[in-house]
């Protein structure tokens, strides 16, 4: 039984937003079911994704039951990347609902996410090391991966200049900065070697939401629909057991994911993409793990220009991370920006990618259709 | 579509002063390895199957078979730099950045297979060997790690 | 047979913190402050739903039963009814601890006073506040008792200029 | 939609574990449903996963000990409702099996309040408010209202007015509370898992204790535990594949229905609950889970109830919004005994979660606990009557979350 994204609605992403928690979660969702052309009642279900540690708010869903519409409904809340919300949403579509609206939003002013990024350290051990969050882990693990597949900083900059020119162009990202250079990527300041305040998402404010429903729901009120084709989801083990130059999780989420929508060559069958690539290295290594090139190969696809706006397999036309990473939101912002390429004909199937946790230790893939 | 009125601002508050303190329970292999720190000796676990955890810990992360005190071994004190970052920022209580200039490393030690994420005291490279450097008075804690040096060949 | 305490073996202890205090958010612009003026000048201040009638208490920005903003301000009844009540025991040093501090040795509370904490909705709101229920022995309080507000002689421009309620005129029959 | 059972239930010894790491606490109970559901890990498709962050000051613990519970290559989701989310974890993980999407996977939730240094779980209540209280403090708040509002303590604060407008409403007693709150004692004291065990307690052993604030006596006050539950769920092909011939609990219908905010909205506005008592989301709950298990008469249809009352006027509450008991009664059936282990109704045999309250873990292990009484597995706290059909209930948030779930010894009812 297929389920279709039928609205959405993404607020522009900012930083220090003049909006207050519940009205940029209110106007997600009341702008996502006036794209789906329905009203609260026609919702049976809703799935909030929001966490405790970036809200600064113990149960952060308990005051934003009304605001996300959830008052009086059967609801949940994830408390993960907004993507996972929209699995639960699937889950709860394939039992008992015909309708659900997901809405996940952070404000990354209430805190800075990279301080929360310590607390998913182990207590015991890796906390007590001042040195650790995920910028200096991903730093890490972008030297091990340039050191194994003689990859440069600059192809690297090459893959945050792709996303931070298309990020220039879309009116929702946070970042948008006209006419990038290379050089004022490779010169911008360095958090940790070879991270740099360019090649790193900017932490944002941000809040998103869609509507989907069933497809007999779908036929019956004969709504416009983006079809979700298939969904994978896996875990890494955590950071200390695992192999750097690997994105495990990702690659058995995207053969998941690959299954259920019956494609063996993603780069043939697929369009286009959108992944969230927090640090501009992954990207490297999220088109690996996705099978569109082999192990040490993604600087390849980045020189060949593929993945550019114009290329075969165009990636993060919507800039991606690089054009502002909203935390919990950050997933429905890339399903969004997909569905509405979609929409305006610009391909037939799209591949949209969020990841959670420390080094992407949870990946969650989704294969979309028109 | 819903436009927030221009005039609508917002209120910003900042919370009361309020730091939440935490003593996470070590449990009792994990405490075997504090007590060992203490002599200035590293200790992981050997599971049947060939993998070894450092720290140890009661589940292996390879065959998920149960470890206890019995699989505990002595490390030796040397390993091997998988990768190393110059960090230049890093964060107080509160969050906010602060300028530094100290190196982290990412160690595999001899004979274990799990990584440390370490200091390192002086500029080392990928590849290279090095050596735990110990605090003089220890006292159990992780902190009695100073961090790592290269190996003087 | 008393309650049986099962003690478990000490194991070390590795310490950390959160600075809960270091967040920071916002709030509707004005909200609170046009309350505490109204608090002020005697008046106890909400927002109507201008789709359902409802009247909320402190003022609230959105009504979730009809998924809308609330747009409409106004002053509400001083008056109000008594849903329910809790009552402190003598108040002594030691009991009431806030934050480590001894409420009663740091004389916000006074020695040997019992405190009624009254649950009191205000005619026509739909909200409920919890407020100290003053001027009454804790004997004499009673649910649906009707009661008044009481405000500060001296408003000082703050939540508490709202001291709580006492009981109004009583049906006499 | 497929059928969904639990075929395995592993919890930890709940009281103050100070002998164990919040991750070996988890692994214990996750491995301990599975050696009871009779299988092995490589059978295990997803996991289901939630505790209160706040409480044990670590954001995601299970990406910490994803391999202590043989996570690896598996999805993990995770839910967080407040004091709800041990029956969120396992509602969540009924919708993953009956969805299809999965046929083996393991729910877990848990909590380690002693690994913060703040008394019980006052870390993590107070933070539910503390934006509020910041923003109130700036607003001019003075310390004697702030110290009139702290009497009643975080957590008791919100239940204490509870307490007091179930007694409003009702007419009950104080006597009632001391009588379910020793019962809730001398059950703990049959269940090996449970932390305050009082063998032979009586209601005049409760009336003894400190009056916190009335109608709040000590007694009357829920323990802060270490703990965690796990539940194993299968479909039904997967339980023909793997165990055909050991009884399983089967999951009929769920609801989770959620209410305004009670107590105060965010930043200090005001909420439209007039009646903390009043339960909107637990009554729509039952209704709804009782419509998908085609249960019309739950007094007459079910057998025993699991409920999530950390203090004892919340068993009465709850009892009458499932539906046991009309408006106002149930504190006479408590007189007459009929809530009792061995009485017609038995409640929270298993002694409860005002005997015993890992946040995290405790709306979980009212559906475990179900499972078991089902399944004949409850041990010293098996109840003497037949149980073929259980209903287990959590409550959270801001006094405004509740999950009803609807367990029985047969795939359907009709």
């Amino acid at each position: 039984m297929k389920i279709g994204i039928v609205g959405f609605y993404a607020l522009p992403q900012t930083y220090d937003v003049e909006m207050t928690r519940e009205e940029s979660v209110f106007a997600a969702a009341k702008g996502a079911l006036k794209d789906a052309g329905l009203e609260r009642e026609d919702i049976d279900t809703v799935v909030s994704a929001s966490s405790d540690f970036y809200d600064g708010r113990t149960i952060s869903s308990s005051m934003l039951i009304g605001a996300s519409g959830a008052y009086l409904k059967d609801e949940s809340k994830a408390e993960e990347d907004g993507l996972f919300a929209v699995l639960y949403a699937i889950q709860r579509l394939r039992t008992y609902h015909r309708t659900a609206l997901v809405v996940a939003h952070t404000h990354s002013w209430t805190f800075n996410p990279h301080k929360v990024s310590t607390f998913m350290l182990d207590p015991l051990f890796d906390r007590q090391n001042e040195l650790l969050n995920d910028v200096t882990l991903a730093a890490l693990q972008a030297n091990a991966y340039m050191h194994s597949y003689r990859v440069s900083e600059e192809d690297i900059a090459l893959a945050a200049l792709k996303n931070l020119e298309n990020a220039s162009r879309n009116p929702l990202a946070f970042r948008r900065i006209v006419g990038i250079t290379l050089d004022e990527i490779l010169d911008s300041e360095i958090y940790s070697t070879p991270i740099r305040e360019l090649t790193m998402a900017p932490c944002c404010d941000g809040a998103a939401a869609v509507v989907l429903a069933r497809e007999d729901v779908i036929e019956d009120l004969s709504l416009d629909a983006v079809w979700i084709e298939g969904v994978g989801a896996a875990t890494d083990s955590y950071i200390r057991d695992r192999d750097l130059l690997e994105m495990n999780s990702l690659g058995i989420a995207a053969k998941k994911a690959y299954e259920m929508s019956g494609i063996n060559n993603p780069l043939d069958e697929i369009d286009f993409a959108e992944v969230n690539e927090r640090f501009a290295y992954q990207e490297l290594m999220i088109y690996e793990a996705l099978k569109l090139c082999q192990k040490g190969r993604g600087k390849y696809l980045i020189r060949s220009g593929i993945t550019e706006r114009d290329g075969d397999f165009p990636v993060n036309i919507s800039g991606g991370s690089m054009g502002g990473d909203s935390i919990i939101a950050n997933g429905l912002y890339r399903l969004i920006e997909a569905a509405k390429l979609i929409k305006r004909g610009f391909g037939e199937k799209a591949l949209v990618h969020s990841q959670w946790g420390l080094l992407a230790q949870k990946n969650i893939v989704f294969v979309l259709r028109g | 579509m819903l436009i927030k009125n221009k005039d609508m601002a917002v209120e910003r508050y900042e919370g009361f002063p309020f730091v939440a303190r935490f003593r996470w329970t070590a449990g009792e292999i994990y405490e075997v390895f504090l007590e060992k720190m203490k002599e200035g000796k590293i200790f992981g676990a050997r599971c049947d199957c060939g993998y070894v955890v450092v720290p140890p810990r009661i589940i292996c992360p390879r065959c998920l078979k149960k470890l206890d005190q019995s699989n505990l071994v002595e490390l030796p004190q040397k390993g091997v730099v998988l990768s190393k970052t110059d960090v230049k920022f890093k964060m107080d209580s509160a969050g906010n950045f602060e300028k530094t200039d100290e190196i982290l490393v990412a160690v595999k030690i001899n004979g274990a297979n799990s990584i440390l994420f370490l200091k390192a005291l002086e500029p080392v490279e990928i590849d290279d060997e090095v050596e735990i450097v110990w605090k003089e008075e220890k006292e159990g804690i992780p902190g009695d790690i100073l961090g790592v040096r290269g190996v003087k060949k | 047979m008393a309650l049986i305490k099962e003690k478990f073996k000490e194991t070390k202890r590795v310490f950390g913190e959160w600075n809960v205090g270091a967040y920071r958010w916002k709030a509707p612009k004005g909200y609170l402050d046009e309350f505490i003026k109204a608090l002020g000048e005697k008046k106890i201040l909400g927002t109507l739903c201008s789709g359902c009638g409802r009247i909320y208490v402190p003022p609230r920005e959105f009504c979730s039963r009809c998924f809308r903003k609330i747009e409409t301000k106004t002053i509400v009844s001083n008056f109000g009814t008594l849903l329910a009540f809790l009552v402190s025991p003598p108040l002594t040093k030691g009991k009431v601890l806030i934050a480590g501090i001894d409420a009663v040795e740091s004389g916000w509370l006074k020695e040997g006073e019992e405190i009624i904490l009254g649950i009191v909705n205000f005619d026509g709101t739909s909200s409920k506040l919890v407020l100290p229920v003053l001027n009454v022995k804790p004997t004499d309080v009673f649910v649906g008792m009707r009661v008044r507000a009481v405000f500060s002689e001296e408003p000082k421009g703050s939540l508490s200029d709202l001291i709580g309620v006492e009981p109004a005129e009583q049906v006499k029959f | 939609m497929r059928r969904v059972a639990i075929i395995g239930c592993g919890q930890t010894k709940h009281g103050r574990r100070t002998d164990i790491n919040q991750a070996e606490m988890v692994s214990e109970a996750v491995w301990k449903a599975i050696e009871d559901a009779g299988i092995g890990i490589e059978d295990v498709e997803a996991f289901a996963v939630g505790n209160m962050q706040g409480f044990g000051g670590i954001a995601h613990p299970e990406m910490i000990f994803s391999d202590y519970i043989g996570a690896f290559g598996k999805p993990v989701q995770r839910v967080a409702t407040g004091g709800t989310v041990g029956g969120s974890v396992a509602q969540l993980a009924y919708y993953q099996v009956a969805s299809g999407m999965f046929d083996v996977v393991v729910a877990v939730a848990w909590e380690k309040h002693s690994d913060s240094a703040e008394p019980g779980a006052t870390t993590g209540l107070l933070h539910v408010a503390f934006a509020n209280l910041s923003y109130m403090f700036k607003k001019g708040l003075d310390m004697r209202s702030f110290a009139i509002m702290g009497l009643a303590g975080a957590a008791a604060g919100i239940s204490a007015y509870q307490a007091a407008q179930y007694m409003a409403k009702s007419g009950c007693r104080i006597d009632h509370y001391d009588m379910v709150a020793a019962k809730a004692r001398r059950n703990a004291a049959k269940n090996k898992y449970a932390h305050l065990k009082w063998p032979d307690c009586r209601p005049e052993d409760i009336a003894k204790t400190e009056m916190l604030i009335w109608p709040m006596r000590f007694g009357h006050v829920c323990p802060a535990s270490d703990g965690a539950s796990a539940i194993v769920l299968a479909s039904e092909d997967a339980i023909k594949r793997l165990k055909p011939e050991k009884p399983v609990a089967w999951i009929l219908g769920i609801a989770a229905y959620a209410d305004e905010e009670a107590d105060q909205g965010e930043s200090y506005q005001g909420t439209g609950v007039l009646d903390y008592s009043a339960q909107i989301g637990c009554i729509l709950s039952a209704k709804k889970a009782y419509e998908r298990a085609k249960i019309s008469d739950p007094r007459k249809e079910v057998d025993m109830a699991e409920i999530y009352a950390p203090f004892p006027h919340q068993e009465l509450m709850f009892s009458e919004k499932l539906g046991f008991f009309d408006e106002g009664t149930a504190w006479k059936a408590v007189e007459e005994g009929i809530t009792e282990i061995d009485g017609d109704f038995p409640i929270c045999p298993s002694g409860g979660v005002n005997a015993t309250n890992a946040i995290g873990s405790s709306g979980l292990q009212r559906v475990l606990e179900c499972a078991l009484q089902i399944m004949k597995k409850a041990e010293n706290h098996q109840v003497p009557k037949d149980v073929e059909v259980a209903v287990a209930h959590a409550w959270g948030g801001q006094v405004q979350f509740n999950t009803v779930t609807v367990l029985s010894d047969k795939p359907k009812r009709w």
